[in-house]
């Protein structure tokens, strides 16, 4: 597999409850809780694509979309 | 060719069960009921079917339950003590409309009570052991062929109406020995769990009847991956606690069977033409009854016995008509008085309607019955 | 016929519910006849004693236990001395001697066997002192037919076993039908 | 994401609170079952009652949620009866192992092909935050004002002792470890149990002033090592994580077969 | 000095065991009992009394008759589903004849049901729900003080009969706050087991019933070593099927606590002296049928109600005698129809006693009432 | 026979089969009290259904007879509520391991000082000889026509997975150790179990052909070693026999005395 | 009086309520009045949202469930769009601007405060938030006395909590007497 | 504690149900079950007063009585 570059997080703000948990173990600091108390990617650009964040959400309200180092998304 | 055979009543049982289509026994042993299971031990395996002894009663009722979503046809056997361990799970195979047999094969209670005598006590029991509002279908029978043949029923009503279904046997019937002829197979009709016609990716909606009423299931395992569930719930499965939706679940599942009550109310009239007085009997105590209404009527009496082989729904209409020119009616019942309530709410006049019953753990003689009968004429009936 | 009401009493091992299943099976499979049988259970069936009922008639049966019998097998003292007075008045009460001391105050006709003694000595296994009760049972009271429990041995036990059971029914219907012979 | 093929979109939002460890059991689940490819027809989850056992609504498997305790007797009957489904039975703490402790230990002695996941919270969620057998001494709860006597079991040891041929243990702050675990249950042949600690910040965590969600997820790691890791040794309060049994056993519908068999050939 | 305090009815419940001097408890959660259990986990070892968590339901009625043989006051407190699991030991310290109380808390059934929704759905359960022939107590209250009265006479009947005895209350008043008086000590009598007072080395026999029908125990712990079982049993205590014995005891068992009926009848009449109309009701809906009462007085209409707060032994001489001299009769429950069939038992008229239901969870409302009596009065009466 | 103070004998001869193993275990049951000299008024017995369980009526103590599986449950409210009482649980292996299972574990857990003893004759004695949990692979029984596929637990790993305190096995064949492993159970202060082999030869020896309970007692003899013994090298099938875990844990009543002094400071 | 019903709708932290039960707990023990009090429970409560029902009367109170609440007070959105419609008409609805967009369609008077960011600014915590409600509500309709409030508050909470409960309590009270004046 | 002697066998009949037990397990042979099937003591001579048929006795039917060297019963 060839090493995965950051497309893009979809955040679910239907399904995020706020916790906080992405927030806080996001390697990279790229996320935030807003002003409505959902989770928000402020700083994307720092972002690794680890999936931390996606795999630990309770309520599976975060995907992170990335794309090969081809440009292909998956 | 039908066979002629010399069972207890507990091989008749599992006889029928075999006959009907058995797939699948989950028990636990109880006297007076083990012979089921031990009979069925030996069969089902031989049928490439299963049978499996679970840590208790509370697991076999589960586990009969989980089998059946499977598409099997299942059964489990107890007592008294074993019966009421099953509530809990028998509740929620009513809920869940599960299709499923549960025997119990009644000793006396309460309690361990008198595990190897004769005893009707578990009637009321059967109706109402379970927590909340439901109704239930409970079948007996008073000699084999009947066993067996209210056994295929029982069968047949539970996957008719997607309902789990009581057959309440008593000890004397459960042990003893008396000829059964086994039919041919499709002598008896089976009915076959109704599958739906609903077809991959269209919506399938386990828990809504057709205009018949009859719900159609899907197999676990099969293409439509629904929702099981205990608590009231939508016609896809899933939970739901919206007011209009319960009403409709509860109102569904006592109606289903309280509508069914006359045609599936299986019953047996001797001499009640012309009868005075009717005697109403189940199980082994029906025997007894009838060996007093053959003396009796020998003597030129008009006595008659209407012996009842379905106690739940109560066959309210059933009873009713045949009491109607009655002069009174002795209920005989190897408890304190259980069945006799139906009796009484059923026909116009309850207080013509007597107990005549027997208690410490014998079966109720002939003689038994007619000393009350003439305690009861002595009142001036 | 009229009803024939059968009390089989004794202990345990002494294969007396066999007997009373055997009896039972035979009028029921090869005479045409309806029967019941029904047993003892529980604490006190447990290396106690045993009853066993068997009613044959030819009409339905419909009590099941035999309240009056008309014959009655105690092959203990103890069964002996807890049954001997359910018997019918006249009834028959049988006996072996091996087992069981009688007393003169039953109001029936007691017949003492001898049959554990003859079994072991002609048969050579006392394993069959059940059948040869049967045997003798079925002489005495022509309930069914020698051939039918014949048949009915042969269809529930190996052919290991044929010979011995075939012996002590003979010798049981022997024993029994001489005794007939001297009422 | 794929994972969604496997959920059942229009519940969600689910019902648990906010950070509740349960969902990351759900979605170490649903991406278990998505690298295994199985074909969902041939899924069956079986769950009891409390607020683990909701779980069984989200996933777009055959679901059969049933009464408080008794998930495994059922799923041993679905199983028994159709040995070719994969049964998943997920169970709280409760569920699981108070009232549900006889049908656990005889599941794992029958060692029959079911894969249970114990969602340890180490307290009746649902009801409101009682103690369980698994809170362990010294702990509050609303039953136990005082702090809790009670000593807690060893999901382990009891599997492990009650014949279970697969053991492991993880927790919801490990959860690459957490779906590999669940991949190897549900591939191994036999009883498999996966001890899986979660958060129940509501009420264990309010009560014991674990503080919220994340600081939870942070006792998990600090309080876990890898099994034969070092720093057991130091501090043996660590409790391990990984897999403690995996054995081949002869599985119980396997076994079965042969009784047919042996049955045919009387 | 008499306290009030706003609380719960399970809160109410629990400060009236305390009251009553209950010495052990023993249970497992369960919505919408399970505050009962949490506040006796702080009030219990205050006192220096004993409080466990079990393992599940059917451990925690052993554990709370066990803890009786030695002597303690003792309770336990479920729902549905719990009490479903607890009849076979329900079962077995009816036979054994063991002082205990159960409160059940109803939620709507069957099965895990609505678990946070009002229902009166286990009344029938509560008489019915253990196998083999038995008689039972069953005690409710629609309010407060009077959960906390029904609650101490619990007690009070527990020991009195030895006998376990039911307290069925619903999700409304076990949830709902509102105003207690706790009476001082002493104000509300207390009966304390009795005990015997047979000395050492003499015969203790621990199920004779003495001339007024009461059985001194003898603590475990004591100079008396009995045995106590859950089969039938001699006066000693020891197993026996003999027939007189069995029947004896069966009878002493289910007459002990029928003869008991109108000593415990425990009822509120509202405004009965003069009615032509009838409502009898327990529990929550009873708030609602009594504003009905109150609001139609209020028109000038003749209707009252007679609350009834002893379910078991059902009150037949009371109902009967109220019934006697009205036009008729509504029943209302929340539920399919449960307490109304031993109100036709007891009434003169059966035809005249009519259901007035609610059971989609909600509170049957004085609305939901009104309208089912102008349908009862449209079919003429 | 001073024993002969601790039993009831109007209940003799017992209703027990000859040679019933049970019967043994009566034997040494009295006898380990009997030396224990305790005061037989706070002796209280508890005991569920089955053969086995008969034990409770024929001993001079408080006697107890439950329902089938329960024993542990009751005996722990009688324990608990007035703690100076020895209470002593004898239990069927069904009794105590099949549908008890859960109060087994839960007691354990618990380390409440109660003695549970296992009569394990591998079978349903009372029903009429069903296969048991302890019946294990490859044995007749009613239910297993063609022979078992239920793997055993093993109830000394079980009780220790558990968390009794003390916990040891022997038969009815070493009836010296028998005694002196009741009477070391009854002292020790927590949940005790001692497992005891017994024969049934009604219905085990006989459905398995193992003879009378002569030869029964002899397999005992033959097919097990105490703890240690360099036999079970070379034989690792042999059972071993003697205690497996002693130690010292709190007490749940003692424990429980701590709550209450809790609450009173509170 | 006649009776006062109220309906507290939000979400699970937001402690309606502990302010539904201290409304309650003020009539009953410091008023001499009856009162009612109960809740949703639940899955939907788990996390989601809140109602609970007070109703307070000088006599007693048969049906418990506040049908159609004279007061209902709104605290999350999605509170306000399930239930402004029980209100009985002409009622008196109560929102938080922090909360709650109020809609133009409810028959009833519409009191949107700005308490949340009022007592964040004023008492520095959002925890005492649902007392402020209540003080709110009393000083709106005078169902029961603040000093009653108070007392209830003095005896429930520990000493620590005294002074920003009463500085909510009163805060409340004065926006809610202001709003009364209005009408 | 002295050497015990026999005194005697006490085997009651009544409860005796013939297993054998005590026959087989005898180190001495001491035992032997009479017509009736029940145990009785056919060489009470080679006894040892070991005790183990009574130990062993699963209907507790055997009572080994010794007197001490000093001719105490016990
Ligand atoms: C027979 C029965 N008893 C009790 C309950 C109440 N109940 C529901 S869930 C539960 C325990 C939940 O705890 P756990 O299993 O640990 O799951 P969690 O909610 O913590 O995930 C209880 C006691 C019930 N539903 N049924
Ligand atoms: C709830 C319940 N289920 C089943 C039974 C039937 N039953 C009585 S004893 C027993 C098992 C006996 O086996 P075990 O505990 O091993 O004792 P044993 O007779 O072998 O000494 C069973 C299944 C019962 N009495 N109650
Ligand atoms: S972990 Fe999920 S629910 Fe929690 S804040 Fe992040 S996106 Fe929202
Ligand atoms: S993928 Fe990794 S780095 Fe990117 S936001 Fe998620 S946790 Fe942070
Ligand atoms: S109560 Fe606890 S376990 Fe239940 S959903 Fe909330 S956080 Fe999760
Ligand atoms: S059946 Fe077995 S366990 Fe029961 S008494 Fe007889 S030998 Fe003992
Ligand atoms: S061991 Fe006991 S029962 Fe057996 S033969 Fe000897 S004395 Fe008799
Ligand atoms: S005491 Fe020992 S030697 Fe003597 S008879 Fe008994 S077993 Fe034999
Ligand atoms: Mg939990
Ligand atoms: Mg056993």
């Amino acid at each position: 597999m060839s090493k995965k570059k950051l497309k893009d997080h979809l955040i679910n703000r239907d399904w995020c409850k706020g916790c906080g948990i992405c927030v806080a173990m996001c390697p990279k600091d790229v996320l935030v809780l807003d002003g409505d108390e959902k989770a928000m990617a402020s700083h994307p650009e720092k972002c690794i694509a680890c999936r931390q964040c996606e795999k630990m959400c309770p309520d599976l309200a975060i995907e992170v979309i990335t794309e090969d180092a081809h440009g292909k998304e998956e | 060719m039908a066979t002629t055979c010399f069972v207890q009543g507990n091989e008749a049982c599992s006889l029928a069960a075999m006959y009907a289509g058995l797939d699948f026994f989950a028990g636990y042993p109880i006297t007076p009921s083990t012979e089921i299971a031990e009979t069925l031990s030996a069969r089902l395996p031989e049928a490439g079917k299963k049978f499996i002894q679970m840590e208790d009663e509370i697991a076999s009722m589960c586990a009969i339950i989980g089998a059946s979503l499977t598409g099997s046809k299942v059964m489990t056997a107890t007592s008294g003590p074993g019966f009421s361990l099953m509530q809990e799970s028998l509740g929620y195979a009513v809920m869940a409309e599960i299709p499923c047999v549960i025997a119990n094969v009644q000793r006396g209670g309460p309690s361990t009570g008198n595990p190897t005598h004769v005893s009707q006590g578990d009637v009321n029991q059967a109706r109402w052991g379970t927590h909340g509002d439901h109704s239930i279908v409970t079948l007996t029978a008073s000699n084999h062929q009947d066993v067996f043949n209210m056994t295929v029923e029982a069968f047949n009503i539970a996957e008719t109406y997607r309902t789990p279904v009581i057959l309440l046997f008593d000890e004397i019937v459960g042990h003893m020995r008396e000829k059964l002829v086994i039919p041919e197979p499709g002598e008896i009709e089976l009915v076959e769990r109704l599958r739906t016609s609903v077809r991959e990716g269209v919506n399938y909606h386990p828990y809504l009847p057709r205009e018949d009423g009859r719900l159609p299931m899907s197999d676990f395992g099969g293409v439509h991956r629904y929702n099981v569930t205990g608590l009231y719930h939508d016609m896809w499965g899933f939970p739901t606690d919206k007011g209009e939706l319960v009403d409709g679940l509860i109102h569904h599942l006592v109606k289903k069977i309280d509508y069914a009550a006359d045609a599936i109310a299986h019953h047996v009239p001797y001499y009640l033409d012309d009868a005075r007085t009717m005697l109403i009997s189940y199980g082994s105590s029906a025997r007894s009854a009838l060996s007093v209404v053959e003396q009796l009527r020998r003597r030129g009496e008009r006595i008659g016995l209407l012996e009842l082989q379905t106690l739940w729904p109560f066959p309210v209409q059933l009873v009713r008509d045949y009491a109607r020119d009655k002069e009174y009616v002795g209920v005989v019942e190897m408890n304190m008085g259980q069945l006799i309530n139906s009796v009484k709410l059923a026909v116009d006049n309850p207080r013509r309607v007597y107990l005549i019953n027997r208690v410490d753990g014998r079966l109720i003689t002939d003689k038994d019955i007619k000393q009350t009968l003439r305690v009861i004429a002595g009142q001036g009936v | 016929m009229d009803s024939q009401k059968i009390v089989f009493t004794g202990s345990g091992g002494q294969g007396l519910i066999t007997a009373a299943i055997l009896l039972g099976e035979a009028a029921v499979l090869h005479e045409g006849l309806e029967a019941v049988q029904s047993q003892s259970y529980g604490a006190a069936a447990r290396g106690g004693s045993t009853r066993s009922d068997v009613i044959i008639s030819n009409r339905r049966i419909n009590i099941p236990k035999a309240f009056q019998p008309g014959v009655l097998i105690c092959l203990t003292q103890e069964a002996y001395n807890t049954y001997s007075s359910i018997i019918r008045p006249g009834g028959l009460l049988i006996t072996d001697k091996r087992y069981v001391k009688v007393a003169r105050k039953v109001d029936a006709r007691q017949v003492e066997l001898n049959l554990y003694q003859t079994v072991l000595e002609r048969v050579g296994t006392p394993v069959v002192f059940n059948i040869s009760v049967l045997g003798a049972l079925i002489g005495m009271r022509p309930m069914v037919r020698k051939e039918s429990v014949l048949q009915v041995l042969a269809e529930r036990f190996p052919p290991s076993f044929a010979k011995s059971n075939t012996e002590a029914l003979e010798l049981g219907f022997e024993l029994g039908c001489v005794c007939q012979d001297e009422i | 994401m794929a994972v969604k093929e496997y959920i059942r979109e229009r519940f969600f939002p689910h019902m648990w609170c906010p950070g509740c460890g349960h969902g990351i059991v759900l979605n170490g689940l649903v991406r278990a079952v998505e690298e295994l490819a199985i074909n969902k027809n041939e899924l069956v989850i079986v769950s009891g009652i409390g607020c683990s056992s909701r779980i069984s609504g989200y996933v777009d498997f055959h679901s059969l949620h049933t009464v408080h305790g008794r998930a495994l007797a059922f799923a041993t009957g679905v199983k028994l009866s159709k040995p070719k489904l994969n049964v998943i039975v997920p169970m709280g703490d409760g569920d699981a192992l108070s009232i549900g402790g006889n049908h656990f230990i005889h599941a794992a002695r029958r060692n029959i092909n079911i894969t249970a996941l114990v969602m340890n919270n180490r307290t009746y969620g649902m009801t409101g935050g009682q103690y369980s057998p698994m809170s362990g001494v010294g702990v509050k709860a609303t039953t136990a004002p005082y702090s809790t006597i009670d000593n807690a079991f060893d999901c382990v040891e009891l599997a492990r002792a009650a014949g279970a041929s697969f053991v492991a243990r993880t927790t919801v702050y490990h959860v690459n470890q957490l779906s590999e675990l669940i991949k190897k249950a549900i591939v191994h042949d036999g009883f498999s149990v996966v001890e899986i600690f979660s958060q129940c910040p509501t009420y264990f965590g309010r009560k014991n002033k674990q503080g919220g969600a994340v600081d939870m997820l942070k006792i998990f790691k600090e309080k876990t090592v890898l099994i034969g890791s070092d720093k057991k040794k130091d501090n043996p309060a660590l409790m391990e994580r990984g897999i403690f049994v995996e054995k081949e056993l002869p599985e119980y519908c396997k076994a079965y077969d042969e009784v047919i068999a042996r049955a045919r050939k009387a």
